[in-house]
């Protein structure tokens, strides 16, 4: 730049908040003598219209073209002084500012010290700034459709108020139907109202709503491009049932002849066929054919179901398509799935035939289930005792430390269910009883009153004597260790992380936190959020939640998306990271740096390239760039080394 | 180009010779050299003088190509000499550019490498305990060897340096590319570094994919993949920090780098930017296991500094007494 | 008049964490000694080893980086990138002769004036008991030589500090 | 005797130099060879990873790199205790002819040819390369550019570059030679032998059958009785990568043979406080100063001592030309310094048929050239002849094989005492009353010329061939004379 540079140093008394331990006049006096300064002064309050005013005025009338204050923290008043800058057509960028109120004036006791390291940190910002560079905030364009992955609760709820807002959605669900784990619920604490009545309504709402758009059965299987600008491919299996055409009649259901395959949606309760729908209130209520298990595709013979079907709907040849679809924001609600007790064999499970799951029980005791709604032990008769082991998996060094929330009370209303259905012995062994919710506690002391027998203490080992099953335990009340005699045990199973949850971090370059669930961007302020612009988080796959929970955070996520698409632009920060191709050695070094995947690899130029509306201008590229060629703008390698010279100069 | 043949010097200062050995190395190319330039100075080959030097009218000489270290005040005078006598003075090698593996010596003092070589090694057979001294007696005759500098010295510490031309040494094809521009007066700005600006990875064909190390190792621990990037398998390489121009030799050879061409582009610090790239591979959220991993590499500072220590921000260990 | 020894010491600080804490220091009007000048990066994980090293060249006595607590950072984890490089830094700035109380990577979060107070207070305890960082002074010498010999200005590489001690 | 002043041009020639005093009568009182450098690779390269020694030390000399680089690598051997596979040790000794063809054509033909091809009173203009060219015809001079370069090619095929190799690794190499680099290899290794009988062919010619010449090489200025040190092969023939260490008396007798990790108990180096070069000798004799025979403990080596050293040469042709040398030269030992050029041309003759042999082993293709190191390294001693004489590398290390101390004895330092020796008896041989011409000068010079001495090493600071000058004072420290190379 061939531009003479012209610094003008302002120090600001702030009252006496700096002038109390700050000799300014001296500092302005000192900063005067500093290579390019053309004028240095001091006054009262620089951030107050006058102060303002003279800055405006020395560019203007004496050319000033690099401007410093030396006052407050930027954090504070640097895009106040950037803005004083261009009302007057010079670049904020142009602006630097030294800290000598938080850094030097009160937290200082001696005034000469304290003037001296003003000083410093003047002269620092005076040695940057003539080799800061003008910088522009940008705009990039939004597209408003948003993509819902995971049609739960939480998805639903999402997906619902996005509508709301008259935005278009897209749900893509993994398994053939949207409802996700509540649809397999019977009843919901603490209100113990039925999980369809509440549930149904709103799945079949989402199939109905014209701006809601349905994709089950599929899966994500690319995302590219950055917030406001995302695409994104989708896999849609092959279900060999055409949606269009299929009427959901279940004529084909009836008459498929393998229907011995056991039921995954009931738990593995009872079996179905190799045509089916998961469950009655499915949406779509249309089935999908298990190839694995289909005789037409294992042995090439059958098709019975395709000579039945009244409108040609199943279609063998059918083939798993890529759909894209773009959209400006993603919410993510894939959920939780249940931890596997046969992972700890002390607990019996898959060894005992009536040591089962609090979602297998949940099956046998709805009315449409399995049992038709009855308890009943494997020989088919009811039990007289249930245990109900709290903590499987949670709360555990060895599986999961974190609790699972919501285990406590469905424990209580499992325990509930049992009595109500067996009039036998029901036995909860916990080891706290964590019933945080609205009305939880009320519910834990109204099951307290039905006669369940609480029991302090992990149930450690579940055996069988002679037909009988015993759950082990310590009694931390008593102070014993007890052995209990009972007909069945339900293991309140952890929550934990879907098995794809990896796997759709990579893809959405998104974080995990250690517990193996996707990471928010702040616990506190940004719950929803994750660390990449544009993609959200609710329901029980950021940690585990309950129902009324997952529907606050679907709710949550959608005003956030509904938030960021509607201001029709998306912002783009001048301070991002930028590569020098000529200087770039294409070490690579970067890519797997950036928390935010905004550096890519030009395999034909052989050199990073770097997406600056995903970047977010940490830096940290830079600082570990080998070749000088990633550069923070604002924070160049030259702009903090010089500024290092500056505070050492004095 | 005038129809004056181009008048060339060479020498070298503290260094190993294989500068001058990779002079010879452009091979039958010298003789066209010999047709365009006159060489009217170089010891290794020629009887051209000192004293024939110390002639020379200042700026005598069209091109002088020297390598080497400073060592000591006799390679500082040639090197002043030099300088005085030629249009555009070239520092060849990495030593005369950054101060080269000898260099290294900055790690320890003048004295340490005395007491070291002519007392503590084992061969050593020295009850007096006698160190060579700059002026000494023999039966009457007077003796005078040089006093070795406190440190190595880049040759840009003392003269100004028109070009650089590093490498450990440069390429015998750098060399002739060189003296090509020369001739042709295709030379760029001054203070250039005479070699591509990309780093020695856009040179490797190996594949760099995962940038994430769970362990350093040591080239004698294992016998690397040969289609895949060194470093991705836990050998500390330079590869990323270094100026390209060797045409991937060490890597060619399933060998990491060591830095010889020097930094990249603009770089200040080879060492520390080199060590910072290196450093992030082994990153993980968990502090303990990646203090474990990253203690594996034994010795940082001689590694990354190997070829370049006079030429790194420190320029060597300080002169306190090691604790 | 023997001045006692005030040493410089180089702060860097991530804007969003240890700037913020050194802020609330001085909101809160918490008293620390002036010896830290700090230079502001967004975030610990821009800081290249070459800034410490700069620092030391430059004559400070000391040089502390500081940024969010390890699972805080606002960039997810700049800060473990940044622990990553002062692992090998230390063992480095060892091998270069420099003690290792003139080097330290701290974790200060925005609420935590009191801590940004102790760890500055702890650093220049710690390097007042060192002394001045020593250039290396033989080596200076010669260059300095040089520099007489040739009638120029003595350069500040010389003057930045330590020489003569 | 006194010192008048120092030429500020003496000053900066200074890299390496000879001090020739001469007393009233104008005959030499006292002869001194000074190297006035030293770079300290036993002290830097404490606290370096071990493996990095075969990387580093080759920078202590540019002109036999791979020397360094194999007698570090077969240190690393001894310290990680492990022997590396067939194939390698192969592998390094092909690279490693590749090296004595390199240097060796470059000491010949750059550097000594000049006195005998031109002659050694010849004007010192056309006393060099250029000399040499114009009487051998441009076509050879092509010829040695071809040849060197070949030797030059092949090291940097196995070792990555020619001047820093980097291929050697504690038990092994670090790539194994593929076909069609063999066949490549094993095609310049057949031009090379026969460049190498070229090279014999023009020595008789030139040298062997100029009467004066022979009578030149046989005078007793020029002889020195010393021990002689070498590598050799359990047949006691010359070997450059591997064998024992053998010593013989001045009488041409075994004095010893030993094992590299054993020599300490008899190789010591001695200090003098005028130059920074120390002086070894052997343990068990003595240091009695610069004085030759049984009773002092100077040996030589290189060239002509690995001659005496060894009872014949590995290969045919070598072999033949080694029974000529003793048949013509008087038999074994030959103590005639200049027998060091004849000596150094057979051993090209011997690279070269070693490099073709190497060349056309089929086992040198075969990928297992690393045996992976399992034990805790600890110490060890490598040993290889250098073109310029027997190199000891000697590391110790912690159990994280990072180097606590090193210790280095290099080719050229072992012939320092000795070069020391023949100038100073040249000098007094040659220079009468004073008289100085520039022949006798270049005959003195001839006398150290013929170690082919690389300072380079021998200080670990300064380059193979280096500038060296000759001071002649008279009794009164005036500088009578000075040669300068």
């Amino acid at each position: 730049m061939s531009e003479e540079i012209k610094i003008g140093v302002y120090v600001c008394h702030c009252g006496s908040n700096i002038a109390d331990k700050v000799d300014c006049a001296a500092v302005a006096e000192f900063a005067s003598k500093l290579p390019n300064v053309t004028v240095a002064r001091d006054f009262q309050y620089m951030c107050a219209d006058p102060g303002q005013e003279l800055i405006r005025k020395d560019i203007k009338e004496q050319g000033i073209n690099r401007v410093v204050v030396a006052s407050c923290s930027p954090r504070m008043h640097e895009p106040t002084f950037r803005k004083v800058c261009e009302s007057v057509g010079l670049n904020g960028y142009f602006f630097e500012m030294a800290n000598i109120r938080e850094h030097v004036s009160w937290c200082t006791e001696d005034r000469e010290a304290a003037t001296e390291k003003a000083k410093a940190l003047v002269a620092a910002a005076v040695a940057r700034v003539p080799l800061q560079e003008p910088l522009y905030e940008r705009y990039a364009d939004m597209n408003d459709r948003v993509l819902v992955i995971g049609g739960g609760i939480a998805g639903i709820e999402a997906a619902l108020k996005v509508s709301g807002g008259n935005k278009e959605v897209v749900i893509v669900e993994k398994e053939p139907s949207i409802g996700g784990t509540m649809a397999k619920l019977d009843k919901t604490f603490p209100t113990l109202d039925c999980s369809a009545c509440i549930l149904t309504p709103k799945m079949v709402e989402c199939a109905q709503r014209d701006n809601v758009k349905l994709y089950t059965y599929s899966e994500v299987e690319k995302v590219d491009g950055y917030v406001g600008n995302f695409t994104v491919t989708i896999r849609k299996k092959a279900r060999s049932v055409d949606l269009d055409k299929c009427t959901g009649c279940g004529l084909c259901i009836t008459k498929c002849p393998t229907k011995d395959i056991p039921h995954e949606w009931e738990e593995n309760l009872t079996t179905r066929t190799a045509i089916f729908t998961p469950f009655p209130q499915a949406v779509p209520n249309k089935p999908v054919i298990d190839r694995e298990n289909c005789r037409y595709f294992t042995t090439g013979k059958c098709g019975i179901c395709a000579k039945v079907c009244p409108t040609d709907a199943v279609d063998f040849e059918q083939e798993d398509e890529l759909v894209t679809e773009d959209f400006g924001a993603i919410i993510v609600a894939t959920g939780f799935e249940l931890f596997d007790p046969s992972v700890g064999p002390q607990w019996g499970f898959g060894k005992f035939d009536n040591v089962i799951t609090s979602l297998q029980f949940e099956r046998m005791v709805n009315a449409s289930g399995p049992t038709k709604g009855k308890v009943l032990l494997k020989n088919g008769e009811e039990p007289k005792s249930i245990a109900i082991l709290h903590c499987i998996g949670s709360r555990d060094e060895n599986y999961h430390e974190y609790c699972s929330r919501f285990c406590c009370t469905a424990a209580l209303k499992l325990a509930h269910l049992a009595k109500e259905k067996t009039n036998g012995d029901v036995y909860s062994f916990y080891i706290d009883m964590r019933t945080f919710g609205k009305g939880y506690e009320e519910f834990y002391n109204r099951i307290m009153s039905e006669g369940i027998h609480f029991i302090r203490g992990k149930g450690t080992e579940v055996v069988e004597r002679k037909g009988q099953l015993l759950v082990r335990t310590e009694d931390t009340l008593l102070g014993k260790y007890r052995e209990v005699p009972v007909d069945m045990v339900v293991l309140m199973a952890a929550c934990q992380p879907g098995q794809d949850t990896e796997k759709l971090a990579q893809t959405l370059a998104i974080q995990r936190s250690a517990d193996g669930f996707f990471l928010e961007a702040h616990p506190k302020l940004e719950p929803l959020k994750t660390a990449t612009d544009g993609i959200f988080l609710c329901g029980a796959c950021q940690g585990p939640k309950d129902i009324p929970d997952s529907v606050a955070q679907g709710a949550g996520a959608a005003s956030e998306a509904l938030s960021l698409i509607s201001a029709g632009k998306v912002k783009i920060s001048p301070i991002v990271a930028r590569c020098d191709e000529d200087k770039c050695g294409g070490c690579m070094i970067c890519i797997n740096l950036c928390p935010y995947t905004a550096i890519s690899y030009d395999e034909e130029k052989k050199v990073a390239v770097v997406n600056e509306a995903k970047c977010k201008g940490c830096g940290t590229c830079s600082g570990s760039c080998p070749t000088g060629a990633m550069t923070n703008t604002n924070f160049t390698d030259e702009q903090i080394m010089t500024q290092i010279e500056g505070v050492l100069a004095v | 180009m005038s129809d004056k043949k181009l008048k060339l010097g060479l020498y070298w200062a503290a260094g190993c010779g294989g500068c001058d050995v990779a002079v010879l190395d452009i091979d039958e190319k010298i003789l066209d050299v010999a047709e365009v330039a006159d060489i009217h100075f170089w010891p290794i080959a020629m009887d051209f003088k000192y004293k024939d030097v110390a002639a020379m009218d200042d700026g005598f000489l069209d091109v002088c190509f020297l390598n080497g270290a400073i060592r000591n005040s006799e390679n500082k005078e040639v090197a002043e000499l030099l300088r005085a006598k030629s249009k555009v003075l070239v520092a060849l090698g990495t030593c005369a550019c950054y101060g080269g593996v000898i260099g290294l010596a900055n790690f320890c003092t003048r004295e340490e490498i005395l007491e070291t070589a002519f007392k503590k090694t084992v061969s050593t057979d020295n009850p007096e305990g006698i160190i060579p001294q700059p002026v000494s007696e023999v039966d009457g005759c007077e003796l005078h060897i040089p006093e070795v500098y406190e440190a190595v010295y880049k040759l840009d510490d003392f003269v100004n340096v028109d070009y650089y031309l590093p490498g450990c040494p440069p390429r015998a094809e750098l060399i002739a590319k060189a003296i090509d521009a020369i001739v042709a007066g295709q030379l760029p700005e001054p203070g250039s570094v005479l070699l591509p600006a990309k780093t020695v990875c856009d040179e490797c064909k190996r594949e760099k994919k995962d940038r994430h190390v769970d362990e350093f190792k040591r080239p004698w621990e294992l016998i690397p993949d040969e289609e895949k990037c060194l470093l991705d398998q836990g050998l500390v390489c330079m590869g990323p920090a270094t100026r390209a121009g060797c045409g991937a030799a060490c890597t060619n050879v399933n060998m990491p780098c060591r830095g010889c061409y020097g930094p990249a582009e603009g770089v200040i610090d080879q060492g520390a930017k080199a060590m910072s790239a290196v450093a992030v591979t082994a990153v993980s959220t968990n502090l303990a296991e990646m203090e474990k991993v990253i203690s594996q590499v034994k010795d940082p500072a001689g590694t990354f500094y190997m070829y370049g220590l006079p030429n790194s921000l420190l320029r060597g260990r300080q002169m306190k007494e090691a604790k | 008049m023997t001045k006692e020894f005030e040493p410089r010491i180089v702060g860097i600080l991530c804007n969003w964490c240890s700037y913020a804490g050194a802020d609330l220091a001085g909101i809160s009007r918490i008293k620390y000694p002036p010896n830290v000048r700090i230079v502001r990066v967004m975030c610990s994980g821009r800081v290249d080893p070459s800034f410490v090293l700069k620092a030391f060249a430059e004559g400070a006595d000391g040089v502390l980086v500081s940024g969010c607590h390890p699972v805080d950072c606002h960039y997810i984890e700049g800060n473990y990138k940044m622990w990553a490089r002062k692992v090998m830094l230390e063992t480095m700035l060892q091998q270069l002769g420099i003690e290792p109380e003139r080097f330290r990577l701290t974790w200060v979060s925005a609420n935590e004036g009191e801590l940004f107070k102790q760890y500055v207070t702890e650093m220049v305890d710690a390097v007042k008991k060192l002394g001045p960082f020593q250039k290396p002074v033989n080596w200076m010498t010669e260059l300095l030589e040089h520099e007489r010999s040739l009638g120029t200005a003595v350069q500040e590489i010389a003057a930045g500090g330590g020489v003569g001690e | 005797m006194k010192r008048i002043s120092i030429d500020p041009i003496t000053r900066l020639e200074g890299h390496g130099k000879i001090e020739i005093f001469l007393n009233d009568d104008g005959s030499v009182e006292n002869a001194f060879l000074q190297i006035p450098e030293l770079r300290g690779f036993e002290k830097f390269c404490e606290g370096r990873l071990a493996e990095e020694m075969p990387r580093i030390t080759p920078s202590i000399c540019g002109v036999c790199p791979e020397a360094h680089h194999l007698a570090a690598t077969k240190a690393l051997d001894a310290v990680f205790h492990v022997d590396p596979p067939g194939p390698a040790k192969k592998l390094r000794e092909l690279f490693y002819a590749a090296q004595f063809v390199h240097s060796h054509i470059a000491h010949f033909y750059a550097l000594a040819a000049a006195d005998f091809v031109v002659g050694p009173d010849a004007e010192p203009s056309v006393r060099n390369i250029l000399g040499v060219v114009q009487k051998v015809g441009v076509e050879k001079g092509a010829e040695v550019i071809k040849h060197r370069s070949y030797a030059q090619k092949i090291q940097a095929m196995i070792g990555g570059t020619a001047t820093r190799p980097v291929c050697g690794l504690p038990g092994g190499m670090s790539k194994a030679l593929k076909e069609e680099e063999r066949a490549e290899i094993e095609q310049m290794a057949t031009s090379t032998v026969e460049f190498a009988k070229f090279t014999q062919k023009l020595f008789a010619d030139v040298v062997l059958a100029n009467q004066e010449y022979v009578d030149l090489i046989l005078s007793d200025i020029y002889a020195d009785k010393t021990y002689y040190m070498g590598l050799v092969d359990e047949n006691n023939k010359v070997n450059f990568y591997d064998g024992k260490i053998r010593v013989v008396g001045p009488d041409g007798k075994e004095f010893v043979k030993f094992e590299a990790k054993d020599y300490l108990d008899h190789v010591s180096e001695h200090v003098e406080k005028w130059t920074y070069l120390k002086f070894p000798f052997l343990k068990n004799v003595g240091w009695k100063g610069f004085v030759d025979g049984p009773e002092s403990g100077i040996y030589r080596v290189a060239p002509l001592a690995r001659l005496n050293a060894a009872e014949g040469m590995a290969t045919p042709l070598a072999q033949a030309e080694y029974e000529k040398f003793y048949s013509t030269l008087g038999g074994k030992p030959v103590h005639a310094t200049l027998a060091q050029h004849w000596a150094r041309v057979i051993e090209m003759l011997y690279a070269a048929e070693l490099m073709l042999q190497l060349a056309k082993d089929p086992e040198i293709t075969d990928p297992n050239v690393r045996a992976l190191p399992t034990e805790t390294p600890t110490e060890g001693v490598g040993v290889v002849e250098a073109p310029r004489g027997t190199l000891y590398h000697h590391y110790q290390t912690d159990e994280d094989g990072v180097i606590t101390s090193a210790n280095l004895i290099v080719g050229t330092t072992n012939n320092h005492a000795g070069i020391c020796m023949s100038v100073k008896k040249a000098a007094q041989g040659l220079i009468k009353k004073g008289q100085l011409n520039d022949k006798l000068l270049n005959m003195v010079e001839m006398a150290f010329r013929a170690y082919d001495p690389c300072f380079g090493c021998a200080t670990h600071s300064l380059p193979g061939q280096m500038p060296l000058e000759v001071n002649i004072y008279d009794s009164n420290g005036e500088l009578q004379a000075c040669l300068k190379r």
